[in-house]
């Protein structure tokens, strides 16, 4: 039974859940329409006293802003998609197969889970330079190909697929890859997206490795971008990046609202049912 | 021939061996029954017919061939699966003609089998359906169109009925056996179920254990059972087994005795030994509140009513036994008398288990008319 | 059936995915045992030729080390706890009770796991200066204390317990809380540690935000600690940098080896079983 | 009183209507068993009783109070779950005892009532045991014993047999029923197995469609069905259902007639209208090839052997009949002639599919005597 929720500590556990993570949100952007002398005279107000899109302008002038959010994506999405693609395959060879060491190879990967990224960045960092990807959008995303977390995530995944259902293929003489196709696609979905999600905000979010690869302004992604508005103390251009803040959070709400259905199923079904 | 040849087979993960060294010859055909609990084997055994399990040890031929390393797309064989194993995300008719399609068969014929398929299951109306979106018994008729429509020479059955309701299943199972009738594929198929085994089977095939217990027809799996095991498992309630010396002329059971025919003390003595296990199923027997000659003495301590007939359970000097009867049934704590139908009992060796045979035309040695007479003159007496 | 792996390409596929996982933490721990010019000269070989202490005995020499492994395990720690409890609770709260508006709730919870971390860094940044935590480790603690893929992980994680376990548990009258310590925590322990691990490892890579809020070294994490040796050209300080990106991975390391039964458990097992 | 009443009682899920006003009233310390096929309900009225589904509309009464509101934890039952429900990461002993540790039982008590139940259901032994390391049938009865322990009024049992062999199903029903004549709960017994159901109740509520179809003894069930739905449900093979015509004496059905005792044709004069529909229970048949008077001619289709009994499958205009036999079994495509036992007959009226219920003494009224007379002499005329 689901008992209707009566007791008052559940609901300002969730209340303070939801406070945490959405009030950030609302106050960029409010900020990012305020001007300067509104914003530091009332904060935390959520309705500007005087709307102005002063902010995104200037953005727009000091930065090849298109340029910099095509960037981005780029990245996001390529490495979103290699990292898809090899986790998916491991997580079938791995789930599917036997081979000699299969239990150790699976170990030693979920073990890199482990490593911090600042431990590879260096290392990372003269490989792409010796293949001459430095200052290359390239050289970001080269390094990030495989990720031992979505092996892990479809891997779980797949292990709720009934067995029998891939026999009944193997019985038709269908392919691996035919397999992976028509059946695991189609019934891990749900983490497929959920994993794709998780990498895609990952790399749009990412700053340490961009900006250690990344030189000039045409190459910038958005969180270097920000950095650029940040100043510790909230400073002049507080307002600003806000205003690139909210921008930086425009695709992935596009992206959002094109799959919503859905991203909506993946997060509320569970697993596979019938 | 589209037979399969089991040649010494051996089936171990690790050091747990599941199936030891089967021996067994299933004919074109035929329909063939694994039956036993779970965990006997017989799941394992289909699936290695079908190539989903590795084999450890001995030769598999199908068709004359080793198939030890064929792999199971190249074997030639439909198979239903217990959970029926649709693809949750395809249609019926996609379920249905996949198989066909990765195939690269003609799409007109894909079509023509998918419907002659789709309307010989009375899967019409459903074709754009999801499995999740049909009954039980839909998805069990959609497993079974999938397997039909390859057309192949093995038909393999694993537990197909075991998710249906029991008027369902009675309904299947006649379906099924029609199914094979038309097609005459060779019909393996697997249960734990003796109704459903002794309906469909040509023969039945019980494994216990890892063991192949005895392979026969249904009527002799019943009627002959080849050993304790069998005698048992065939039969709701199951049949009663008491340890019994045979000594001079007498069968001691549980501290009391009886006197069997002739015929029967004949064929022991052929056997040798003095110790056997005395069987008899319950339903198989007679049981009196009124005094009987050549009976065993009991105490009834339970009752079940089955509607049509009574179960009553009783106690022999602490051995458990049950009789079904029709009518005059004893109430609990009643003493009654128990009487053997001697054209219907069975006698195992006391070492081997096995059967130790069956005297020639038994039909005489009924207990009918012996027991009617008896029972009239012991009725006057008391 | 398992079948054999026989194929090449999928040998291929896993050597590469392999590769790029493992080949730059070997670089690593291999080139902060070397002297400068030994690094330049043999980078790429795995054995130091004259191997050597001094970039470790450097750092520590350079920084306050034990003081900002303890920092960053202080703030990856308390971290992890709380994100833990609130995903724990608020998890079951979604999957147990009924209550109006779960369903919206429950969907803006997941919309903000599409929020860039950049657009609340700044909201973040000046709530924790009006409340007095610049420069401080519970500045970098505070805004993290909730986490919406927590809540999803353990959501799912939750739906694989059947619900009879917890209604056997009801009709013996037990509370809430009792059943979450009783009986959910060690049903969904294998997801409960990858969620650990994920926040944890997250945590102590984190350098944006850490960077923001601490200025004074004493406060420093590791993440910000190797910045100060990584010169874009790997200039002369690279061998130090990867004497920290090792010291980095040293908690990690430890943590790993100690739960490490547990931990093969979790991503081996799948969910729970009879 | 330990009762249970259900007092127009509704169930929805949104708009599916799964309990459709349900009135039921079930006594102190009887065995109820609530008795359907898959999504009848009998499993949501279970879980409404035991507080696990919310009541939609109506009263459920517990110990003469309204229960509606009242949780779980605060209704005095236990309850044995399909699956078991025993929690994987404890042990035996910790799964029995748990919810009497929650309930700040004495140390000293909860140990003696453990191993009270443990002893009782055979568990010694397996105290340190966890669930997986079991068998089905441990898990089983670790699930009685958990339900035991706690000594509550309220017995609720979901398909607790369901997961067993049929071996073990047997024996566990019995088991149950003794455990139940110890303790004397009020026992609430959910099953889709007809034969558990008249093994195991007092009475038998069937439930089909989220209505209360019938509530009867068992006996009565089985006997005295009181609509179609009921005779059809109870037995395997099926109960035989045709459409019949009362005209002028006889019993038109599928194009034939038979004369039915007048007996039975004053009742259905007493119910009013000419339409019926007309049940027997294919253990209530007699078929033959030779000639019989006043009997229905079919053709048989399919034979099932049972071991003990033969099912005969046969064709009357159309319409398949099942007949189960001894002996003489009929060939398929035999003719056959079909006489229907009349003390066993069942008819209802042909609107509300209810029993127009049953004439006194129908004794002298079965086949047996007619039959074999006439036989006879048809026997000597062909």
């Amino acid at each position: 039974m689901k008992t209707e929720l009566n007791s008052m500590k559940w609901h300002i556990l969730i209340i303070i859940i939801v406070c945490i993570l959405i009030i950030p949100v609302v106050f960029a952007v409010s900020n990012s329409f305020k001007t300067l002398a509104d914003a530091f005279s009332n904060m935390f107000n959520i309705i500007p006293a005087n709307p102005t899109l002063e902010n995104y302008i200037h953005v727009f002038e000091k930065l090849p802003f298109l340029q910099i959010t095509i960037n981005t994506f780029f990245i996001a999405a390529i490495v979103t998609g290699f990292k898809i693609i090899t986790s998916l395959l491991a997580a079938y060879a791995f789930v599917y197969f036997h081979f000699r060491g299969k239990n150790l190879l699976y170990f030693v990967l979920i073990s890199t889970m482990f490593i911090p990224f600042t431990v590879i960045m260096i290392p990372n960092y003269l490989t792409i330079s010796c293949m001459g990807f430095r200052d290359n959008l390239w050289g970001v995303i080269l390094p990030q190909l495989s990720d031992a977390l979505g092996i892990f995530l479809l891997r779980q995944s797949m292990r709720t697929i009934p067995r029998s259902l891939i026999e009944a293929a193997y019985l038709e003489n269908v392919s691996d890859f035919k397999i992976i196709k028509d059946i695991i696609i189609p019934l891990v979905k749900p983490a497929l997206i959920s994993t794709g999600i998780i990498f895609f905000i990952n790399s749009w979010n990412e700053y340490v490795w961009p900006v250690l690869v990344l030189k000039s302004k045409e190459n910038y992604t958005l969180s270097l971008a920000l950095q650029m508005f940040i100043s510790a103390e909230g400073g002049t251009e507080f307002t600003i990046a806000m205003a690139v803040s909210v921008m930086t959070m425009l695709i992935p709400l596009v992206l959002y609202i094109i799959f919503q259905k859905h991203i909506i199923n993946t997060f509320t079904m569970s697993g596979i049912k019938g | 021939m589209k037979d399969i040849i089991f040649d010494h087979v051996l089936k171990a993960y690790g050091k747990n061996v599941v199936v030891k060294g089967l021996n067994l010859n299933i004919c074109e055909g035929e329909r063939l029954v694994l039956l036993g609990p779970s965990g006997c084997g017989k799941s394992t055994t289909l699936r290695m017919i079908a190539g989903l399990e590795n084999i450890t040890d001995g030769q598999l031929y199908m068709d004359g061939r080793i198939v030890n390393d064929i792999p199971s797309g190249k074997r030639n064989v439909s198979m239903v699966f217990q959970n029926y194993a649709l693809f949750p995300h395809m249609t019926v008719e996609d379920n249905i003609s996949y198989g066909l399609k990765v195939q690269k068969v003609d799409p007109r014929e894909i079509e023509e089998r998918s419907k002659a398929a789709i309307s010989m299951l009375d899967l019409n109306g459903l074709e754009k359906r999801k499995p999740k979106e049909l009954s039980g018994g839909q998805r069990q008729r959609v497993a079974l169109a999938r397997a039909l429509v390859k057309r192949s020479d093995y038909f393999l059955l694993d537990e197909p009925l075991s998710n249906l309701d029991a008027q369902l299943r009675v309904h299947s199972r006649k379906e099924l056996v029609k199914i094979h009738e038309m097609y005459h594929q060779t019909f393996v198929y697997v249960t734990h179920d003796q109704v459903e085994a002794m309906t469909v089977g040509h023969r039945i095939a019980l494994m216990y254990d890892g063991i192949l217990q005895t392979i026969d027809t249904p009527s002799n799996v019943y009627n002959r059972p080849a050993n304790v095991y069998a005698a048992r498992f065939i039969g709701a309630p199951s049949t009663n087994i008491l340890e019994a010396n045979l000594n001079e002329g007498k069968l001691i059971m549980a501290g009391q005795h009886i006197v069997p025919p002739e015929v029967w003390i004949q064929k022991m003595k052929e056997n040798g030994g003095d110790m056997f296990y005395f069987g008899i199923r319950p339903e198989h027997t007679k049981i009196t509140t009124d005094y009987m000659d050549n009976a065993l003495k009991g105490i009834v301590r339970y009752t079940e009513d089955y509607g049509n007939k009574v179960g009553v359970y009783f106690d022999i000097n602490g051995k458990e036994l049950i009789s079904v009867c029709d009518n005059n049934v004893p109430a609990t704590g009643e003493k009654v008398y128990f009487t053997p139908d001697y054209s219907k009992i069975h006698l195992f060796d006391y070492k081997t288990e096995n059967s130790i045979g069956y005297p020639e035309d038994l039909s005489k040695h009924n207990y009918g008319v012996v027991y009617e007479l008896r029972g009239r003159l012991a009725g006057d007496r008391s």
